[in-house]
Order: C-alpha cells, then structure tokens, then sequence
C-alpha cells in the first residue's frame, strides 16, 4: 500500500516528462489509429459542400498564436474545400494575429494558381474587436476602404455586389476567444440572418454547442485539431492534422493515467484514515 | 422597432422595471434575504490569510477591455477588487493586481486607489499594487506566473473574463501553495477554475459580488430582480416546452416576434 | 459636475448604442451613430495603451533605480519594447529586425507558453479530480469518458467511449452551459444597467 | 534568417519550458522580454488606429470629428495631474458606457435565444434531460428565495448537472491542450531538430 501510495504521488515532473515522451515518440514513428468523423463537423461539411462555383464565402481569422495550431488547420482545409467547390474566398481578421495566418492562407494558394481579386482576398484586420465585427457586418467598405495591398475594394471582381454581411452565401469564422461565435451570432447572424459555421479550439466546443443545436450555427468544429484532422478525412484532403492523430491519442491515456494516480493517493489515504480512526478512542 | 426583436425588447425593458422597482424598494429600506455564497465569503479569509503570512494578495480583474460585450464581467471583477482593497488596505496587507487590458488599468488604479483613501491609508498604495502586465494574453499569463512565484502570493482571487490563460492562472496559483478564489462567467473557463481553485464563482455568482460583499442596498435589489428573471426563465422554458410537446408552437413563436 | 458630466457621457453612449440595437427603425441616423461612437472607443482605447506602457516604463525604472537582483531583465523588457516599436514603424528600414522580433521571439514565446498549458491540465487532472464526494465522482466520470472517447484510441478500447461523449457534450452539457448563460446575461444586463443609469459611483473614483 | 528564426523560437521555447522545473531566472528574463515585445507590439497596433481613424480622415477627408474621441484619448493622461485627475473620467465613462451597452445585448443572445432553444418538446429522452437540466441547473443560481427543502434538492440536482457538464468540458479541452504540445513539438523536431519530415 505505502509502496503504491508513494509511486502514486511521485513528482510532477516525472508525469510532465512522461507525457512529453508519449506525445514525442508518435510524431517520430507513427502509430495509424482509425478516426470517425462526428455530425457537427459533417454539418460543416455539408454547409461548404453546398456551395455553388461563384458563391462568395467569407473566411474569417479570429485567431490568436496559441489557439492558431487548434484552429489553423481548420481554416486551411476549410479553404480548401471551398476554393475546391468553385466558391470565391474573402478573407478577413479581427484578431490582429489572425491577419498573419490569412497572410500565409493566400500566399500558399497563390502559389498553387488562385487568382487573388478573384478567388480570393484578404481585406485586412480591423481592430475593435466586437465593435469592428458589428461595423463590417453593416458596411463592410466603411471598415476596410482598401484590401490589405492597399487598392479599393471595387477594383476586384470579387467583390461586385458584396455590401455588407447579408451579400455572403457562408461566413465561416475561426476563433479562440473574442470575437468569436457568440460575437458573430450577436452581431452578424442574428441581423442578417447568413448561415454562420464556426470552428474553434477544443475548449470552446463545448460552450457553442447549444448555438448549433438553436440552429445559430449552421456548422461547429469544436474539437480543435481533431475536428480539423475529422474534416481532413471527409472531404479525403489528409493533412497536418491527421499526421498528429497519434500523439493526441497517447496523450489522452497519460492525463487518463494522472487522474487515476490521484485517485489511487485518495483512495489509499481514505483508508488509512479509517483505520487510524479506532485507534483514537 | 427591428422584426425579430419585439419580444427581447418588451423581455428587456420589463426587467429593467424590474431592477428599478427593486432599487426603489431598497432604497425605502426592504432589503432582500441573500443565500450564502462561499466563494464570496471565502474572500475575507484569504485576505486574512494573507496578513497572517505576511505575503500579498494577487488579484487579477479579467482580461477583457472596458469597451467590449466582456464588459460587465470585468465590472464584476472591479466590484469585487474594490472590497479586496478595501481590505488589504485595513488590515496592511500587500496587495497586487495584475491588469491586462490597457483601458481596464486607469480604472482599475483609481478604485485602488479610491479604496485606500477610504480607509484613510493613502500613503499605503504603491506604483506596483495596480500593474499593467501585457495585452497579450499569453505574456500576461507568464508575467503573472512570475509575480506569484516571486512574492509567494499567500492568497490569488481571478475575477472577470478569463480565456485559456485560466489554468495556467488557477494551477500555477496552486502551485504555489495559495489560496484561490475564482470566477467567470465565459462558460468553458469555469470547468478548469472548478477543477483547480478552492473555491469557484460560477456564472451569475460573480455579479452577485458587489452586492454581496458591499452590501449596497442598489446592488442588493439587482440580485432580487434578477431572481425574478430567473423564475421567468424557469418558467417559461417548464411551462413553454409542455405546450411545445401538446402542439402548441406560440411560446416559442412569440419569443421569435 | 464631476460626478455629473461622466456619468451623463455614460448614460448618452450606452443609449444610443442600446436604441440602435432595439430601435433603430424609429430613427434611421442612429445607426452610423451608434458605429461612430464605437469606433471612437477604439481611439480613446489606443490613446489608453499610452498609459498601459508608461505603467510598465514606471514600475520597471523603479526596479531598476532600486538595484532589483533582476534589474538587468527590465532592461531586456525595454530592449523588446523600443526595438519592437522602432523596427515596426521605419517601414521598409525596419523590416528585417521586425521580422525576426516577430517571427523569431514574440511568436514562439507565446505558442510555447501556450503549449505548456497541457503540463497544468495534466497536474490539476491528478489533484482535483478525487471522487471525494458526488459532485466530485460525476465531474471525475463524465470527464474520464470525454477524454478516453475524444482521443481516437478510445473508440479501440471500447466503441461506446465516442458515443457517450457525444450524449454528454450535447445533451447534460448543453443544459449546464444553457443555465450558466441566462443567468449570466441577468447579471450582465443588471451591471451595464447601474454603470449607464450612473447608480455605480466607484469606479470614477469618488469626489 | 529563417534558420535566425527557427532557433530563437527553439530557445525561447525551451527557456519557457524550463518553468515546468521550476521558475528561474531564464524563464523569468524571457518572460520580461516577452512583455517588452508584446507592448511594442500594442504600441505599434496603437499607432496604426490613430493613424487611419484619426490622422487619415483628418488630413484626408477633413473629418474633423474625430478630435473629440482624441481628446477624450489624451483627457486619459489627466490623472497624472492631481487638479485634474478628475476629467480622465471623463473618457473612462465614455468607454464604459459603450462596455455596459454591449454587455446589455446579452439579453437577447444569451437570455431570450437560449430560452427560445429549451423550447423542444418532451417526446425524448434527450430532450427531457435538456429542459430538466437546465431548469434544474438554473435554480442553483437563486441567490435571494429563502431556502425550503423543495428549492434545496432542486438545486443540488442542479449542481449535479453542472458537475457532469464541468467534467465534460474539461475533458474536452485536454484534447486541444495537447494539440498545441504536438504542434510545438512538431515544431522543435521538424524546423529545428529536423527528426521528422
């Protein structure tokens, strides 16, 4: 008992290296376990798949660097997928940071034949938070006059007849904190009634689940890397996030370990107190 | 009047009676009973703590901006700071709080300030109490990793809207031995501060902070009119969804209005 | 006066803001309005991080004038600060330094803190989830399916793992979350309710 | 200087990861430099707003409008003033005011919407779980009824289903958690390590 009790409360270190060893080792030599796709990502699915050649979608970066590993691979397969369908991309950020990631976004698919102006473009990064989200949905040429290469937003074809938020057949928008879901739904949904799909990191899956479930969203990834690995599979574009599907899962068997550790030193000192308990009397 | 939005308007200014016929209530002296709410009451003891061990307290008021939807959560965490200062300030204890918003820190620094005066201590605040660490959520969160661990804070209150610094907040805290007290109401942080804090204020708790622990008479009858809204809510969602199932569709109609 | 004028710009904003969100048919003007006063928020805020850095010069002089065993970490804070600004404004000038800043030291720092955050989960995971009481037994059993049915190995031990995760965050946690939120809306709309009507004082400061 | 960038980021990165020993003096002087960076770069963001709301529409357009919120931006600095500490309140009770508003919308979103969404009839088990549960959980948050047994179990019921709901969400975010400890690593063992492809 005391032996078990003793291993059980080892220092945190040990665990801290231990996982760090098993999220290490797969990423090195892969393991291959299978995954499922989940309804909420195929909802996703289904709202870009339903996209004409022509529709414009919006593409928006809420995402800060921490949150960008969860939420990056979304965006890119959801870009992906879109551009694949023949829809135009209209990329926007309301988190300063989230600009550099639509920065990279269009550069990548430059390089792969995408017009810019005409498939896609990338209108900059508006500061103000809720407040920007709310002003762009209203008259998105108020916010951004200019694209980020800095010509007025008239001279691209892309954005004939785009005047604010209503004239979008997707908004697709990628957070990890504010503005994120409940910003775009108050602002933008509610008014102008587009169909909003949202992708977020892990922990906000949660939180938004019941705006999918009120129909406020039309589409959630709420699993972060994983709904992003998920998408990946079903529309057979495996990426990035496939690849660390493994780790994720050793991962999760460790933190599984810890707490049953804790509850081993709980358990033991229980007992031990019950039985000290007589002994007193 | 916007479509869509009638029933919320007719909702919003009937709860707005509310809280004013409520205020005028208290104001002519009938206060409300309020339910114990460990979290707030466990304050005092970890400002207490604090003064025994001679180690500061470390408060942080969220990490959201004054201008944005996040806004009354940060109210909440000022309110809540306001007594916290209040009492560092009786009984000299050491007090920090660590801001990450560039408008929340003038407000933040006045109440500190205003607190201490109020105790008749103002020669006590210091330009370190009311810090502004970072903007940027994950620099803030390291800086304050580094004040608990240098000062060993004896007692860490986060109070406000937190994001995913939360944990690091809440178990860092705990790692060094303190005694923490958080709340938010950005629903997927109040797992962790559950999992990793004494004591949690979840949701609606934390804007019942100012009324509690002040014991204003205005914020008081907030907390019984929001009951009220409450009650509706309960209400309307049992009553509602019965008429739902037995084919009724207006409850819901009506709220669509 | 004092307390008079803040708290009649107070009132004057948050009205607007809240007649434009409710009634803005009644008054077609009051849309750019509404946008404008929030647009001037941006400015006053960006006026505000002013303030926030010279808090941090001040606090960090004191540090250093005091001879602070890590007096020598202030001027590292500095050094990124000036440099940062400096190599962010000179345009053209500045850009090599500004990408190395940027993409060498300000973005790795923060997706390194970020990423430690899991070490915290995996510590918090050992201390507090003990079956100590029944709330402690369901916050430990539900949050052990959702772990072993959101990681792909989970489905492998058992097929039911994926499945009540599903149950779980859809059903028992969009209930908990549901009561979380109207109750906080109550108290969101209860505080931005004293703040506009003036009925909270303090936070001007008093007299 | 992609080879300059990818080493600064593994050093910064291990310098970070160096706290999980123990806090020392080399996470500490990143932590500081980190600070200094993040507030350059809120400087320069700060700039860049004043820039092309205030400057550009000013120099270009003529709005004069906007020196009244550049006003109230620098009424902010009032408070190193004792005399006038006062009119920095002035800008304070703008930007709450809009806080306060934007708060107030709440009403609608997370008030009368999450209601409209319990509104489903009981013909399921899932459904019925949906509005007990959070009709159950919402009488957890009755601050002012004088307590009576009947309100007292319903609100213990209530706080079982938070508890469930707070498990799951934990449970949850491990998951992303440790997508942003792959990514990392990723990082370290790809662009500097070169280990794996």
């Amino acid at each position: 008992m005391r032996a078990l009790k003793k291993f059980a409360e080892v220092d945190r270190r040990y665990l801290y290296l231990l996982l760090l060893i098993v999220v290490i080792v797969p990423l090195v030599k892969p393991l291959g376990i299978p995954i499922d796709v989940s309804s909420s990502t195929m909802k996703f699915v289904n709202a870009v798949d339903s996209l004409q050649p022509g529709d414009r979608m919006l593409l928006v970066f809420d995402y800060s660097i921490g949150g960008g590993p969860d939420v990056d691979p979304q965006a890119q397969v959801v870009m992906a997928h879109a551009l694949s369908k023949g829809a135009k991309v209209v990329c926007v950020a309301f988190v300063d940071t989230g600009l550099q990631y639509a920065t990279k976004a269009i550069e990548f698919w430059e390089k792969r034949g995408k017009v810019y102006g005409e498939d896609m473009i990338n209108l900059g990064y508006a500061a103000g938070a809720e407040t920007a989200v709310s002003a762009f949905a209203q008259d998105i040429r108020a916010v951004f006059p200019t694209d980020v290469r800095g010509k007025r937003l008239d001279e691209y074809p892309i954005m004939q007849g785009i005047k604010n938020a209503g004239d979008f057949k997707l908004i697709a928008e990628f957070a990890t904190g504010i503005p994120g879901p409940a910003e775009w739904i108050r602002q933008v949904q509610t008014r102008y009634k587009v169909p909003l799909a949202c992708g977020v990191v892990a922990v906000m899956g949660p939180q938004n689940e019941p705006y999918l479930q009120s129909g406020q969203l039309v589409g959630l990834l709420g699993g972060g890397l994983k709904s992003a690995a998920e998408y990946e599979i079903a529309v057979k574009m495996p990426g990035a996030a496939t690849a660390a599907m493994d780790a994720q899962s050793l991962g999760h068997v460790a933190i599984v370990l810890f707490v049953i550790l804790g509850n081993i030193v709980f358990i033991i000192e229980k007992s031990e107190e019950k039985s000290k308990k007589p002994t007193r009397k | 009047m916007v479509a869509g939005k009638q029933a919320t308007f007719v909702i919003f200014i009937l709860f707005l009676a509310l809280l004013v016929y409520y205020m005028m209530r208290a104001r002519s002296g009938k206060l409300p009973f309020i339910r114990r709410i460990p979290g707030l009451d466990a304050i005092e003891e970890a400002v207490g703590r604090a003064t025994e061990l001679g180690r500061p307290v470390f408060y942080v008021p969220g990490r959201t901006e004054i201008n944005t939807a996040g806004a009354a959560q940060t109210i909440a965490g000022l309110e809540i700071l306001e007594h916290v200062a209040k009492l560092t300030a009786r009984y000299d204890t050491d007090l920090k709080v660590g801001v990450a918003a560039a408008n929340v820190y003038p407000v933040a620094d006045a109440i500190v300030r205003q607190s201490y005066l109020e105790e008749g201590k103002p020669e006590k605040v210091r330009p370190e109490m009311v810090q502004f660490l970072s903007n940027e959520q994950f620099a803030f969160a390291a800086a304050c990793l580094s004040i608990m661990n240098q000062d060993q804070s004896a007692s860490v209150i986060l109070i406000g809207e937190f994001q995913a610094e939360s944990m690091m907040l809440a178990e860092g805290a705990a790692m060094v031995g303190a005694v923490t007290i958080a709340g938010t109401s950005r629903t997927f942080q109040i797992p962790f501060f559950v999992a990793a804090c004494d004591y949690t204020l979840i949701g609606e708790e934390m804007f019942a902070g100012g009324a509690y622990l002040s014991k204003d008479p205005g914020k008081t009858a907030n907390l019984a009119a929001q009951d009220i809204g409450k009650i509706f809510a309960f209400l309307y969602i049992l009553i509602g969804s019965l008429l739902v199932t037995i084919g009724y569709k207006w409850p819901v109609e009506w709220l669509k209005r | 006066m004092r307390k008079e004028v803040p708290i009649a710009i107070g009132f004057i904003v948050g009205i607007l803001i809240l007649f434009e969100y409710f009634l803005k048919g009644l008054w077609p003007g009051v849309a750019p309005a509404a946008q404008t006063v929030q647009n001037w928020g941006t400015i006053i805020s960006a006026f505000a991080m002013g303030l926030a850095a010279a808090n941090l010069v001040v606090i960090h002089s004191r540090r250093i004038k005091q001879r602070h065993p890590d007096a020598w970490m202030s001027f590292l804070l500095f050094a990124g600060m000036v440099l940062m600004v400096i190599s962010g404004l000179s345009g053209k000038g500045g850009e090599r330094l500004y990408k190395f800043l940027f993409d060498g030291l300000y973005l790795p720092l923060g997706t390194a803190m970020f990423s430690i955050m899991v070490f915290f989960i995996a510590s918090a995971a050992r201390r507090a989830f003990r079956a100590r009481n029944i709330d402690g037994v369901l916050l430990l059993v539900s949050g052990l399916i959702v772990m072993m049915g959101n990681a792909p190995v989970g489905k492998l031990i058992s097929p039911y793992f994926p499945v009540l995760t599903d149950w779980l965050m859809k059903y028992p946690n969009v209930a908990g979350n549901r009561a979380i939120i109207i109750g906080a809306a109550l108290g969101m709309v209860a505080t931005g309710f004293r703040v506009i009507a003036g009925i909270d004082r303090s936070y001007f400061g008093g007299e | 200087m992609t080879t300059a960038i990818t080493w600064a980021g593994a050093i910064c990165t291990i310098a970070i990861y160096s706290f999980l020993w123990k806090e020392n003096r080399l996470f500490r002087a990143f932590q500081n430099l980190y600070v200094g960076l993040a507030a350059g770069y809120g400087i320069i963001l700060a700039v860049r707003i004043v820039q092309r709301q205030v400057w550009n529409p000013l120099t270009t357009k003529g709005d004069y409008s906007v020196l009244i919120p550049t006003i109230l931006g620098i009424l902010l600095y009032a408070r190193f003033s004792k005399k006038w500490a006062w009119v920095a309140r002035l800008p304070m009770a703008f930007l709450m005011g809009i806080g306060a508003a934007l708060s107030m919308k709440a009403i609608e979103s997370d008030f009368v919407r999450q209601i409209q969404a319990t509104l489903i009839p009981w013909n399921s088990f899932n459904n019925i779980i949906v509005v007990f549960g959070t009709i159950l959980s919402l009488s957890y948050f009755f601050f002012t009824l004088k307590p009576r047994p009947a309100l007292d179990n319903m609100a213990r019921v209530g706080r079982w289903v938070l508890m469930v709901s707070f498990g799951a969400a934990f449970g949850n975010a491990v998951q992303g958690r440790l997508s942003l400890l792959i990514a990392q690593m990723q990082f370290m063992l790809r662009d500097w390590l070169h280990l794996i492809k």
